[in-house]
């Protein structure tokens, strides 16, 4: 299944993902909360067991490929070391394997590929060699953090389609962070909508954008110019995103809400039916129908 | 491959330049006859070592016959004794290269580790210990630094020799005073490129592979790092052959250093000049060796030598 | 009355990586034969991905950097040779906004000084600064900050505000709101807009993101490794493209519906690097189309009843 | 009262407020400097004896703390029964005097020579490029002492050795940083806007690139001071009778048996006179550009 993670930038996305992924830099810590790996709390577990068990089940593709990938280590040895430290395999069948998964990502010729450095790779094949690399070793769940924002669009278009093939075919969970909902739309089950640091709304795909609960919601759909009509103005969120040091009491987004009321101002909203708000937009009349998807 | 032939072509020039240059300011400086001879010589005797040493010449017909000499490998005589320079000079070079190498060794040894380490541990006390000390190894002047030595360890304690050459007792405290200015340059440098990289995407990436510390340092930082350390080791060549003919005065050590600063008290020109030849081509050979260790490190520069090639 | 600009087979080259004494560097053509027109109150959308040479082309039309082949005309005159007098004073006419405006604001200087500073370039009066601040939505007080202290969205609208002081008839957008968020973005946008329609400005408005230039464009025109190989009215492109190259680009955009969700990608393969175009066809590589034709010969831009694209086999397609 | 009675205490009251929230290694440093420059501007009014007066019933008596010693020669005499505090007065005026020149005369040169390459470009860029590569390529302190063995006791020659003696570096940087900041979102802006060249380098990339050749200046002057140092302790920079740090330390080296002190105290001077500029130099760097942080 593919959950989406969205929200505009300084929301707080990135570093969820880095805390999921145990990435955190060293000026940060989990100041609480449960995450559960199959049913294993990682919070709770010692540090080394946390991290074993992040190796096995998890990776994470980044936005900046050509930066992730060391630039005095030919993609091959990288990518092999990937599957040494997941797998514990000896360093022939490791180079062996990561001829093959950069195949099967879908790099030509990955035989002499793989002795190539990532200089000399285009943005697109850096970031393939990047999925190669985080699929080492079969991972339960892909963090895919603003994987495609930074490649043009056929060939980002390109990059999702092999992300939900590999997901498919290895049966894997994905967390698909970004600020397009575009993509969202095409390419998540689920989404958790956030701002300022906390997840205000939380749906399936269809139900989201077809009534959206949060009124953040609402503006963030309103303001695409995909959903108005030509030349006509595009609705807008008024003032800017409060950044994370500071931050309004009570609410986060009551600043900027049209419903928002004294109480908004005071209390921070629970957590509940999908969404957290004290004046949550009615549902549309009549229930949208759940059609079942075939996406496992 | 034209890269290399390109970097040889580079060097040459640049040891023809310096030569030339110091051959005309030596040259214009004053008549060596004046310091080597007695004052009161007469004139007949003040010409026949003129015309002996060729200085009677005209400047530009000096310039030549000294190339000519220079590429059938004749560096002159040493005004001073006759004997061949290159003789002279040469007797020298495996003191000065001892010295050079084993402060080298010392400030690689020293600044590498302990500037990885700061990096890593940014911030903390063993960070901010490693850079005041830092601070205070290239602020000391060498020369000082030689002279506490050996007010310490020769006056004081008698633990070693003040001076001369011979066992590795001798080798050091000339090693410890060349080589702590560097180890701090280099300590700072490394701690600066490896905070650097530590910073990169790719260590996060290395990170989420589930590399432990130790080995994403190795690995994947260290390779980077050294990039930019390596480079500076090369600049700083040059100053660090000034360097060692302080640390060779303070500490008679007999090598090259030693000898300049006796052949220019005396004016021994060839001697000199010599000297300067095999300082340059020094500094010119650890430029290229700087260069491939570069293309060892980087493949980024290798593939752009092989493109050009 | 003649059009406002009008481009010619503009070609610009660029160095590839360094001369030596043993041969001449190589050299790639950025922008290729492009020629192009733009009335007064019009917005000219360019489209194109990333290395297509869009950016090159907006300097060149501005004669911010000088231009290997053709020529530019602006309001009927050849555009003067640059850092002339007359060049200088162009610049009053025309003006450049791009994606970085934090990057194109100096660090040092408070935001008033630098709002005033083309003012004071000109020898005009300083008051206009204040309207152009209020134009674009800015406070007065905002003009004692530095530009540190502002967001993205604000950084662009003192950007704008610094260019309409002069009072131009055009301006060049290079990726304005690309760097924005969503909310944010839509701002910016009506702002370029509500300006359009206040001051009669005509846009040359280049990005890569079609959901935007649907939106704020008249006409259309898509770049491809330094040529324009498509170019049409706006709605005419947008309910389908000519060119494969431009309905590869329409295919590839996600949708924000999960109502039409579409799995196939259009499977075109990486694109080649812009230094080294293909030969003939430039698209041809990719081009699920291609035949040997393309692989011989250069595509022309040619007519069709008021839209030019530039493909060997557009009218077998368009069946 | 007048307007200027308002305004200085409040200043002066913030102004002290920011130092005191100086690192105390960076005040003490700032002291050290301040001190260093008024020995360079006054040592002639403070020194208690001439420099080179001879006293020979009086030699080598040690510094104070020492036995045998007295205030009438607080640091002691030397073999010549010299005071040693007023020599090492006028040793420090020489030397910060001659390590000042050099470093301005080095940095107005190299960073002339930066800005036309960076400016002119062509030709210029490659001739001066060139030289700069020349000039980093010698093993210039070495070339230096065969020239002032050969060439004898000129000041003026001494000074065009140290001005000589790190320009390269800051022509190098000159032209480096003109040319990013001339690719600037905001050089390129202001040029768009119809600015002329002239505008754009003295208002926008003077006042931007000057933060990091004031840290380069401070980072060079330390090595220029032990450029001067060296030279002479070697005995080929300032000779006697004139006199300077680092030649008394080279006197003193001969005495290190009996009268230590006649070399550890320039030396102590010295070093603390470089320690202090790295001190200030890296406080300064951090200061002006956070990025930099190293």
């Amino acid at each position: 299944m593919t959950l989406a993670l969205v929200g505009e930038s300084g929301c707080g996305k990135s570093m969820t993902c880095l805390a999921i992924a145990g990435l955190l830099p060293k000026r940060g810590r989990v100041a609480g909360g449960a995450l559960r790996i199959e049913g294993r709390d990682l919070c709770a577990l010692s540090e080394k067991d946390a991290r074993t068990l992040r190796r096995r089940s998890l990776s994470s593709v980044f936005q900046d490929a050509t930066g992730g990938l060391n630039p005095v280590r030919s993609i091959g040895w990288q990518v092999a070391e990937a599957v040494r430290l997941r797998k514990g395999a000896t360093r022939r069948e490791a180079q062996a394997e990561a001829v093959r998964l950069l195949g099967r990502v879908g790099l030509p010729d990955p035989e002499r590929r793989a002795r190539e450095y990532p200089h000399q790779f285009s943005g697109g094949m850096n970031q393939r060699a990047m999925i190669a690399l985080a699929i080492a070793g079969n991972p339960k769940l892909l963090i895919a953090d603003e994987a495609t924002t930074a490649l043009d669009v056929t060939l980002q278009a390109q990059i999702l389609d092999l992300i939900a093939d590999l997901r498919e075919s290895l049966g894997m969970g994905v967390i698909f962070v970004t600020h397009d909902l575009g993509l969202v739309a095409q390419n998540a089950d689920r989404v958790a909508v956030m701002y300022a640091g906390r997840v205000v709304e939380r749906a399936d795909v269809a139900d989201l954008f077809a009534a959206p609960r949060h009124p953040y919601t609402r503006g963030l759909l309103a303001s695409l110019p995909e959903r108005q009509r030509k030349n006509e103005r595009l609705s807008t969120i008024p003032g800017t995103v409060p950044t994370i040091d500071a931050l309004p009491p009570g609410c986060t987004f009551a600043p900027r809400c049209p419903r928002a009321s004294e109480r908004c101002a005071a209390d921070v909203p629970e957590m509940a039916l999908g969404y957290a708000c004290h004046h949550p937009l009615t549902p549309a009349p009549a229930p949208v129908v759940r059609r079942e998807r075939e996406y496992s | 491959m034209t890269w290399i032939s390109l970097k040889l072509l580079r060097a040459l020039v640049t040891m023809w330049l310096v030569l030339t240059f110091v051959f005309f300011v030596l040259r214009l400086s004053g008549d060596p006859t004046m310091v080597l001879l007695p004052d009161d010589v007469d004139q007949a005797t003040r010409d026949f070592y003129r015309a002996k040493w060729g200085l009677d010449l005209p400047l530009w017909e000096q310039y030549t016959s000294y190339l000519r000499a220079l590429l059938q490998g004749d560096f002159g005589v040493s005004f001073r004794n006759n004997l061949d320079a290159f003789q002279v000079v040469w007797e020298r070079v495996p003191k000065t290269a001892l010295l050079g190498l084993a402060s080298i060794a010392v400030a690689l040894l020293i600044g590498m580790p302990l500037g990885v380490l700061a990096a890593v541990y940014r911030n903390s006390w063993l960070d901010r210990i490693v850079m005041s000390i830092a601070v205070f190894g290239f602020s000391m002047p060498n020369f000082f630094l030689g002279i506490l030595l050996i007010l310490i360890f020769s006056l004081k304690l008698r633990v070693l020799p003040s001076s001369g050459s011979g066992t590795w007792q001798h080798l050091i405290m000339p090693a410890a005073t060349l080589g702590t200015g560097f180890a701090a340059q280099i300590a700072r440098y490394t701690r600066s490129s490896m905070i650097e990289v530590l910073s990169k995407a790719y260590m996060r990436t290395a990170r989420s592979k589930g590399a432990s510390l130790g080995q994403r340092v190795v690995r994947h930082a260290l390779p980077n790092a050294s990039v930019p350390v390596v480079t500076v080791l090369g600049i700083k060549i040059g100053e660090m052959l000034g360097w060692a003919v302080v640390t060779e005065t303070v500490f008679a050590w007999p090598g090259i250093g030693r000898l300049l600063t006796s052949a220019v008290a005396t004016r021994d020109l060839a001697v000199v000049q010599c000297i300067m030849i095999i300082l340059a081509f020094t500094m010119v050979m650890a430029n290229m060796l700087v260069d491939l260790i570069y293309g060892w490190l980087d493949p980024r520069v290798r593939v752009g030598r092989r493109a050009q090639a | 009355m003649t059009a406002l600009l009008h481009a010619e087979s503009l070609r610009k080259s660029y160095q590839v990586g360094r001369r030596s004494l043993f041969r001449k560097a190589r050299r790639f053509n950025a922008v290729d034969g492009v020629s192009l027109t733009l009335e007064r109150g019009e917005t000219l959308g360019i489209v194109g991905e990333s290395g297509c040479g869009k950016s090159t082309l907006s300097r060149l039309v501005l004669g911010l950097s000088p231009c290997d082949e053709g020529g530019v005309v602006f309001d009927g005159t050849p555009l003067p040779g640059q850092d002339t007098e007359a060049w200088r004073r162009l610049r009053r006419r025309v003006q450049l906004i791009y994606q970085d405006a934090a990057g194109a604001l100096d660090p040092r200087q408070t935001i008033r000084t630098q709002i005033e500073e083309p003012l004071r370039i000109h020898g005009l009066p300083l008051e206009r600064a204040q309207k152009a601040m209020a134009d674009v939505g800015l406070v007065p007080a905002m003009g004692s900050r530095h530009p540190f202290e502002l967001s993205g969205g604000q950084l662009q609208r003192v950007v704008i505000a610094r260019a309409l002081t002069l009072n131009p008839d055009l301006i060049v957008m290079d990726e304005p709101v690309s760097a924005l968020d969503v909310s944010i973005q839509a701002q910016i946008v009506n702002l370029i807009q509500d300006l359009q329609r206040d001051r009669g400005l005509a846009y040359l408005f280049v990005t890569h993101d079609l959901s935007v230039l649907r939106h704020v464009s008249d006409r259309v025109a898509v770049m491809y490794l330094g040529e324009v190989v498509e170019e049409a009215p706006r709605d005419a492109f947008f309910d389908g493209a000519l060119h494969p190259y431009a309905r590869a680009l329409l295919e590839a955009v996600p949708v924000p519906d999960p109502a039409r969700r579409s799995r196939a990608a259009p499977r075109i393969g990486d694109p080649p690097n812009p230094a080294a175009p293909p030969p003939a066809c430039r698209f041809h590589p990719r081009c699920p189309f291609a035949t040997d034709v393309c692989r011989a010969e250069r595509p022309a831009l040619r007519d069709f009843g008021g839209r030019r694209a530039a493909c060997h086999r557009v009218e077998e397609l368009s069946q | 009262m007048s307007v200027i009675d308002s305004v200085g205490p409040g200043r002066t009251r913030r102004w002290l407020a920011g130092l005191s929230q100086l690192p105390v290694v960076v005040i003490c440093a700032m002291c050290f400097m301040a001190l260093m420059l008024f020995v360079a501007a006054f040592a002639q009014l403070v020194q208690p004896y001439a420099f080179d007066h001879v006293d020979l019933m009086n030699r080598m008596t040690p510094p104070v703390p020492l036995s045998g010693a007295t205030w009438t020669h607080p640091l002691g005499t030397d073999t010549l029964g010299r005071d040693l505090l007023s020599r090492l007065l006028v040793a420090a005026q020489t030397s910060m005097l001659l390590s000042i020149l050099g470093t301005v005369l080095g940095a107005v040169m190299g960073i002339a020579l930066g800005f036309v390459a960076a400016h002119k470009g062509g030709l210029w860029d490659e001739v001066i490029m060139g030289l700069v590569d020349f000039q980093a390529a010698m093993p210039w302190f070495i070339i230096a002492l065969a020239i002032l063995a050969f060439m004898g006791n000129s000041m003026v020659i001494f000074i065009g050795i140290m001005a000589l003696y790190g320009w390269e570096t800051y022509a190098r940087i000159t032209r480096g940083l003109v040319l990013s900041a001339r690719e600037q979102g905001y050089a390129l802006a202001v040029r768009g806007l119809g600015g002329k060249p002239s505008r754009v380098y003295v208002h926008h990339i003077l006042p931007n690139i000057a933060g990091p050749l004031i840290v380069q200046l401070t980072i060079n002057f330390p090595s220029t001071i032990l450029f001067e140092t060296s030279l002479s302790f070697l005995g080929l920079g300032i000779r006697p009778p004139m006199t300077s740090l680092g030649q008394m330390l080279g006197d003193g080296r001969d005495y290190l048996i009996n009268a230590w002190w006649l070399a550890v105290i320039p030396g102590m001077v010295i070093f603390l006179t470089t320690l202090s500029m790295s001190v200030l130099g890296d406080w300064l760097r951090i200061k002006l550009d956070p990025s930099l942080e190293t």
